[in-house]
């Protein structure tokens, strides 16, 4: 058979769903080893591969209206601000997959990757990843916890794409099966507000989503090609979105 | 009892005097390998950086240190290359500050890294894409260069110099000088640029983001010139410093003049180049992007007054001294007009690293402030107190300014 | 000739530098390198075999499927089981990480009785032996005093065998724990509901069965009754901010409009003994007062009212907030009566009557005491106070429970980790945590038809461990262990051969009349399954009363619960969420209320800017929330979705230290009708 | 960072700068060897002395660098190009033809400072006087003995050895900073001597007839003491401590009478040590 063209795995999250619930920041924390957030650690500081924020109207009550962004690494499929920056070849775009990946084993923890990244999608261990006593042996045998100094981000759940990939190989194909592989967040959400696949796949349900009215990415204008795409039918959220930074959210 | 190592004929004061002096920055030095300390051993927790402020007072401080430590490379350009001889009456002193700056920043990358014994990676799995790939490889290089520069130095010591092989391979290293400065004069192109390039290449900050000359954003040439710019200045206001410290003359005031005016040429040559960059990137890189400029001075405290002090209060006006005769010839205009331009570079650093990352990307992002923690002052102090220790040494038992002996006979 | 030491150094020197030209060098630095990047000292995960296996969810009334990923025989992740018949392959956040629960920092090993404000180590004889005293006690003095088993999650196969023992046992009573869903006989049929009228009922936020509902949430129009811009207000069709407290006038508003339009079900009423009453009630209400009471305007009032009956089967539903505790009857009553008017009971798309799973002999309504609310006990009337897993239930307002308990008192807690009511209690007995014992599940509050789904253990539990069942057995020396019991009623409801079998495992479905044994339905329970009775023909019931003899308490509520007072002029509005508001939660919610914008933390108020100015408090300030019964410290987050003049607090975990909602809750103070969600307040920096 | 390490593209970017950066590598490298590979070349052969000579030389202030000649007045300002060594300077000769007719005849003493004439003297303050056995003797002019006075160590060059014009030829220890004294002519050491005898070196020269163009002699080696004597006044005197007693005859023993800093300073300046 004709190899097959390589795979452009993103997806789009319907915010008019999303109920901002956050199972999806805790499915994706249990699927990959991603550690409680220290007691001295801020908002700032934690580790949140997968992160709700939170858009205003910025209309005062009873106007006012919200909705939840969940904001992971956006995959970008072009000019890739992290990958030109690492002085070690610690990130890369995988050429089968799309996925940008990165090495947190190579990473020596400069951060200027993070400095780089415009959707702040990378998080940085400023402390020893750590369990209370006993829970380590609830860790996720398929993903390799982190140690401090090094940055990590969402890599959409290398460890159930290699599961996959796996079951796949053990079943002889070559190719895995759309619904074989899905992240954890989009497992995860109860709202079904994510939807997960192969963009290059005209057929794929993922693709036409992001081709239908109403779907926007994050900062189109860099040119980064991201692929997770974002869908609203609410004026006043692409209005928000068009109108960028500039006036401070209301939210404190 | 160290006369026998200071140079004949040179006033030094008494070694106790000395020692007292030596004393406090020796302390700040403790205290500064102290909280330098807790955060190799505790790690980047002990600082207040965060994953939004990755970068904060230590990168800041890198920039300017190694913009203030071109002095050595430009000048050594000037004596080496260009033959300016007068220079040679600073060119010690300039190698020395050089040595200081460069090993002063690169310690402070070696904490400001979250796995430091992974350094090496850089080279052995270098990403020839990356800027700081490129200053990596420079400031290393560049720093082994200045080390070989400094060993003459070292070697010309009265008492190292009764060592025949000691003195002989100084001599012949002395010869070799215009090479090194030749290669020196190479690296610090480059990773000056290259810190500029920096941030220039960040797509993902339209603050920062510039359009592209060659394979370098704009940055890369500008943090070049603002370096060369600067370098002069800085030597002369360190000279300056020391005379008033050690109470006697140094350099003949031409040569100080000379430096000033070279500052000069430079920086308006800068100040051009900056402000024809700023209105591309105002006009053409930002709006392609999908900002307007006015967004990102919409943030108090850092207003459109930034730009302004940046272009012209530290820019324009102290080139505009530096290039009248009259002015340079009084030494107050002179060092005034010299703590102007350093200036004016140590805020465009400030520009470039702290004002970036405050600024929000995203529709729902915050306006970030940052302030360091005690642990890094303490390190970058650590590096201010071994920069005076090591300059107060060289000063004492090094000749960093030829011209000093034939001075005080007058 | 001699090879001196100069020239063997040379040598040395020389082989070194001729080294630097092999490859050998660099390749033994590539090797570090590697070797260097696979750097220990971080947790290694365990490895081993993995397997998944499959159990219901027991950490709230929803009982979802649970399809757990584990390495042997430890549990490493929770998801959701496709295709579960209520819980549509959907597990809340909570959930997700239920399998922390049994190692939480706070899990309780062993007996532990308290001396002072500290908890010791006793045998679990010497708690048995302090109850059965006091029931002794009880016995000989004849006096009044209670025996009470406060359950918080009712419902259950152990609930009934508390209430046979409490039919036994001296003034036995059974409480209902506070904002548990009630073992309620209707449940919702809302694939098919055209309009949800949620009076603060977290809808879309962990209500009833989340999958359920959000599986339905494209097929019915959602008017959410708030005074806080809640995650479901923010996804609700409607929003209608309302002043705190003043549901009920809003729900006679809306009747009032309802009765004057003739827009309700006139069938339905008729079939209500007290409609002409509950009519008057409303009129009472006409949208202008209603506006003033709600400070909605009129028009909206009658908009919504309009709206409500305007898209098919309407329902109404009253909400419980996890963190603030029940709404007052009066609420209730008022709300459920529009439920009347929509004519929704017993109607496609509406409430409808559903039964409960086959009870073993023995197990007859006559032999067990009745269900109670802690309000129906009297003040100081209970001695012995057992409390079945405090921390399901949500946050408790501890003074509202305190108030029951007689002067001389013992209450044991059985709960898994000492948090929640559990630090109040004079005896904690550890019981098995969730994932470790095999108990069941009843219907969900909101499934119209009676359900039961087995939660097998996929943990062993701590061997000091003792259930509730097995605690009351120790007092009366011996008696069927909950396992037994469980196994009698699948065998009983093998034998009514009603309704069918879910199988998690494949996700068929087998008639239970198809099934040859008992012990075959139990293992198939027990692998992971539930049983599922066939849907109830919708019927309207023959009469109801919508008032009945709580009209007064429906005026009372509808007047406004909070009266102006010059001292307290802010409404303080306590709300928690799901699964985390009763006690400490897995240490991965840090990633919710820490770490980004989906919870403030329990450490915080919310405050509009005009609020936050008037009191000279900028954001992130600390401010201290006082109130009549008692203050708080709290972080100030200003937010302009906001209502002015309110404090929203949220109650549960927080980044500064584990939940303890108590403060909060406390300051709220008990109101007259045993509610504590709202309280009047006042705000000064700290 | 090489081919076989994981990561390394042939591509553009890592030939280019991986290129440059062995480059500049190998350059690097390249000049600090050469140095070393040079240095030790002058070691061998004993360059050192010549080395550290002209080393000092160039360090010396411009106003001890005068060229012999401009001491005569032949010539109003000359800077010496050829460390004083008269003998390698193209002009010298020239000096010397134009200057034929030197004829004053001076007195052996200068303010009643000995100037014995029998000798040849070195601007590094030593002299050589050829004896009937053909051997040189070297010693310290008066101005040097009084200024080293009576040393408390003294590094003599053990006989058999060679020493090179303006190498050093021996160094005295006083007031516990030593101070190098210049060679005046190159030949093979014989025998040592002292403060006592007079003379410190017995020298095999290394022809016959020794050249001996770069000494001065006669009237020329006076006026270079007067104008030395004037030299030394002026040092002492910015110390203000007297040199000169009475009538400005020397001190005996300036070593004694000069504080240790102020000695150090002024015999580097009168023996031509930077």
């Amino acid at each position: 058979m004709a190899a097959k063209k390589p795979a452009r795995y993103g997806m789009v999250i319907d915010l008019d769903r999303c109920t901002g619930c956050g199972a999806c920041m805790v499915a994706c924390a249990i699927e990959n080893n991603v550690p409680p957030a220290n007691p001295e650690a801020t908002e700032r500081t934690g580790i949140t591969w997968m992160r709700v924020q939170r858009l205003g109207n910025g209309r005062p009550f009873p106007d006012s209206r919200a909705v939840f962004f969940p904001i992971l690494c956006q995959q970008c499929g072009h000019h890739t601000p992290c990958v030109a920056v690492c002085p070690q070849n610690a990130v890369e775009v995988d050429a089968a997959t799309g996925i940008v990946d990165q090495m947190p084993q190579r990473c020596l923890g400069c951060r200027y990757c993070m400095a780089a990244c415009p959707y702040h999608a990378r998080y940085f261990n400023w402390w020893d990843p750590a369990w209370p006593a006993g829970m380590e042996k609830t860790l996720n045998p398929d993903v390799a916890p982190r140690m401090r100094g090094v940055v990590e981000k969402c890599n959409l759940c290398h460890g159930r794409l290699h599961r996959a990939q796996a079951k796949a190989a053990a079943e002889g194909r070559r190719e895995i099966t759309a619904g074989e592989y899905v992240p954890a967040c989009v497992e995860a959400c109860p709202a079904k507000a994510i939807t997960f696949g192969d963009l290059a796949d005209d057929q794929s349900e993922v693709a036409q989503l992001a081709r239908s009215e109403g779907a926007f990415r994050l900062l189109e204008k860099l040119g980064t090609e991201s692929k997770v795409y974002y869908r609203s039918e609410r004026p006043w959220v692409h209005q928000a979105v068009k109108s960028g930074i500039g006036k401070e959210p209301q939210r404190g | 009892m160290d006369r026998s190592y200071i140079a004949r004929g040179l006033d030094r004061c008494a070694t106790r005097r000395f020692l007292m002096w030596l004393l406090p920055w020796a302390l700040l030095l403790a205290f500064g390998v102290y909280s330098a300390g807790l955060c190799l051993v505790k790690g980047l927790n002990q600082t207040n950086m965060d994953n939004r402020f990755a970068f904060g007072l230590w990168i800041f401080l890198d920039l300017t240190v190694i913009a203030l430590g071109a002095g050595a490379f430009f000048t050594g350009f000037l004596v080496y290359i260009l033959r300016m001889h007068e220079l040679k009456a600073v060119i010690n002193s300039a190698v020395v500050i050089g040595l200081v700056c460069y090993s002063g920043a690169v310690t402070v990358l070696m904490v400001d890294v979250g796995q430091p014994l992974r350094a090496w990676f850089t080279f052995w799995h270098p990403n020839v894409h990356s800027m700081l790939t490129e200053v990596t490889f420079c400031i290393t290089c560049y720093l082994t260069v200045l080390a070989i520069e400094y060993l003459p130095l070292l070697l010309k010591n009265r008492r190292l110099r009764q060592v025949p092989s000691f003195l002989v391979f100084e001599f012949e290293l002395h010869r070799v000088m215009y090479v090194l400065a030749g290669v020196g004069t190479f690296l610090s192109f480059f990773h000056q640029g290259s810190l500029g390039g920096l941030y220039g290449v960040l797509r993902g900050r339209p603050f920062a983001f510039r359009e592209a000359l060659g394979v370098w954003p704009s940055t890369f040439f500008l943090f070049v010139l603002s370096a060369a710019a600067v370098g002069p200045s800085f030597v002369l206001l360190t000279t300056w410093l020391v005379e008033k410290i050690a109470g006697h003359q140094l350099v003949e005031r031409p040569v100080m003049q000379k430096l000033g005016r070279l500052s000069g040429v430079l920086l308006i040559v800068y100040v051009l180049l900056k402000a024809i960059d700023t209105l591309v990137w105002m006009n053409r890189t930002t709006p392609a992007e999908g900002f307007s400029p006015q967004q990102f001075y919409g943030f108090e405290p850092f207003g459109v007054w930034i730009l302004f002090a940046e272009i012209v209060v530290f820019g324009l006006l102290p080139a505009v001294i530096l290039l009248d005769a009259r002015r340079r010839r009084s030494q107050a205009w002179l060092l005034t007009a010299a703590g102007f331009a350093c200036a004016g570079v140590a805020l465009n650093r400030f520009v470039m690293t702290i004002q970036t990352l405050a600024l929000p990307t995203l529709p729902f992002d915050r306006f970030l402030s940052y302030w360091p923690s005690w642990q890094e002052v303490g390190t970058f102090l650590a590096v201010v107190a071994y920069g005076v220790l090591v300059y107060s040494l060289s000063y004492r038992y090094l000749i960093l300014f030829p011209q000093e002996r034939d001075l005080k006979a007058r | 000739m001699g090879l001196g030491r100069r020239d063997l150094l040379k040598l040395m020197g020389g082989g070194a530098a001729g080294l630097f030209l092999t490859p050998v060098p660099w390749r033994l630095i590539d090797g570090v390198a590697i070797r260097t990047e696979n750097w220990p000292g971080v947790p290694d995960p365990p490895r081993g075999e993995v397997r998944t296996r499959y159990t219901t969810c027991t950490l709230c009334p929803a009982a979802c499927g649970v399809r757990a990923r584990s390495v042997v025989d430890q549990p490493v992740s929770l998801a959701g089981v496709a295709a579960h018949p209520t819980s549509a392959g959907v597990l809340c956040a909570a959930g997700l990480c239920g399998h922390h629960l049994p190692l939480l920092p706070s899990r309780v090993r062993q007996p532990l009785a308290r001396r002072g404000d500290k908890f010791q180590p006793v045998p679990i004889d010497t708690v048995a032996a302090a109850v059965a005293a006091a029931l002794e006690d009880i016995r000989n003095s004849g006096s009044a005093e209670r025996v009470a088993v406060l359950d918080a999650r009712p419902g259950r196969t152990a609930s009934l065998i508390y209430r046979r023992w409490l039919g036994t046992a001296p003034n036995g009573i059974y409480l209902l724990a506070p904002s548990a869903d009630s073992s309620a006989s209707l449940g919702i049929d809302i694939a098919r509901t055209g309009t949800v009228l949620s009076f603060g009922a977290p809808v879309l936020d962990g209500w009833g069965t989340p999958g359920r509902v959000l599986e339905a949430r494209r097929s019915f129009r959602l008017i959410q009754v708030e005074t806080r811009q809640s995650r479901t207000a923010l996804l609700a069709d409607g929003w209608l901010p309302i002043r705190p407290g003043t549901e009920a006038a809003l729900a006679l508003g809306i009747a009032n409009v309802l009765i004057a339009e003739k827009l309700y079900d006139a069938a339905a009423a008729r079939s209500a003994s007290d409609f002409a009453e509950y009519a008057a009630l409303a009129a009472e209400f006409p949208p202008q007062r209603a506006a003033e009471l709600t400070g909605l305007p009129a028009q909206t009032i009658v908009a919504a009212a309009r709206d409500f009956v305007g898209h098919g089967t309407a329902v109404a539903v009253a909400g419980s907030d996890p963190g603030a505790g029940p709404m007052g009857d009066g609420e209730r009553i008022a709300i459920a009566a529009l439920n009347v008017l929509a004519g929704s009971i017993g109607r496609e798309g509406g409430f409808l009557p559903r039964g409960e799973a086959p009870r073993p002999p023995g197990f007859e309504e006559a032999a067990l005491a009745p269900e109670h609310g802690i309000a129906d006990a009297p003040d100081a009337s209970i001695r012995v106070l057992i409390i079945d897993d405090a921390r399901a239930a949500g946050a408790w307002c501890w003074s509202a429970i305190e108030r029951k308990l007689a002067r001389a008192h013992i209450v044991v807690a059985l709960t898994g980790s000492l948090d929640g009511a559990a630090r109040h209690a004079d005896f904690v007995v550890p019981a098995p945590a969730y994932l470790e014992e095999v108990e069941d599940a009843p219907a969900p509050p909101d499934v119209p038809a009676a359900m039961f789904s087995l939660a097998g253990a996929l943990l062993k539990p701590p061997p000091e461990a003792v259930d509730g069942v097995d605690f009351l057995n120790r007092m009366a020396g011996g008696g069927a262990a909950l396992a037994d019991v469980l196994k009698e009623r699948v065998a009983a409801i093998h034998a009514a051969r009603r309704g069918e079998v879910f199988h998690y495992t494949d996700g068929a479905r087998t008639a239970v009349s198809d099934v040859k044994s008992a012990e075959d339905l139990w293992k198939a329970l027990e692998e992971g399954g539930c049983w599922i009775d066939r849907r109830p023909a919708p019927k309207q019931e023959g009469r109801v009363t919508i008032l009945g003899a709580a009209a007064d308490r429906v005026l009372e509520a509808a007047s406004g619960r909070l009266p102006a007072d010059a001292l307290y002029p802010l409404a303080l509005v306590p709300y928690g969420w799901r699964g985390a508001s009763g006690g400490a939660v897995s240490p991965i919610m840090t990633k919710l209320y820490q770490e980004s914008d989906v919870e403030t933390g329990g450490d915080t108020v919310e405050l509009h800017p005009d609020t936050a100015q008037r009191y000279g408090i900028a954001d992130r300030q600390v401010a201290i929330v006082q109130t009549r019964c008692g203050s708080c410290r709290r972080r100030v987050r200003v937010d302009d979705a906001v209502m002015p003049g309110v404090i929203q607090a949220e109650v549960g975990p927080s980044a500064s230290g584990n939940c303890r909602p108590e403060a909060l809750l406390d300051a709220c103070g008990v109101a007259g009708d045993g509610t504590w969600r709202l309280a009047r307040a006042s705000l000064r920096r700290a | 960072m090489f081919p076989w390490v994981n990561g390394f593209k042939w591509d553009v970017g890592h030939v280019v700068f991986l290129g440059a950066f062995y480059t500049v590598v190998m350059i690097v490298l390249a000049t600090v060897v050469r140095a070393v590979l040079r240095s030790r070349r002058h070691f061998r052969a004993e360059k050192v002395d010549a080395i550290r000579w002209r080393q000092d030389f160039h360090d010396l202030p411009a106003r001890d660098r005068r060229c012999r000649h401009e001491l005569n007045g032949e010539v109003d300002s000359r800077l010496c190009e050829n460390a004083f060594d008269c003998r390698s300077c193209a002009k010298h000769p020239e000096f010397e033809r134009a200057a034929a007719a030197r004829t004053d005849l001076p007195k052996g003493e200068l303010f009643g400072f000995p100037m014995p004439l029998d000798r040849l003297y070195h601007r590094g303050h030593t002299w050589v006087r050829k004896e009937q056995d053909g051997t040189l003797s070297v010693g310290l002019d008066e101005l040097g003995a009084r200024l080293i006075g009576k040393p408390e160590r003294l590094d003599l060059p053990e006989p058999g050895r060679h020493v090179h014009a303006n190498g050093t030829g021996w160094s005295a220890g006083r007031n516990g900073s030593m101070v190098r004294v210049l060679a005046p002519i190159e030949g093979t050491v014989l025998a040592t001597g002292g403060p006592d005898q007079g003379w410190y070196l017995k020298l095999k020269p290394d022809t016959p007839k020794p050249d001996t163009r770069h000494l001065l002699r006669d009237a020329e080696a006076v006026r270079w003491m007067s104008r030395e004597l004037d030299r030394l006044q002026l040092l002492t005197t910015r110390g203000a401590c007297p040199a000169l007693a009475d009538g400005g005859a020397l001190v005996e023993d300036l070593g004694a009478a000069l504080p240790k800093n102020e000695w150090a300073a002024v015999c580097g300046e009168m023996l031509l040590e930077p």
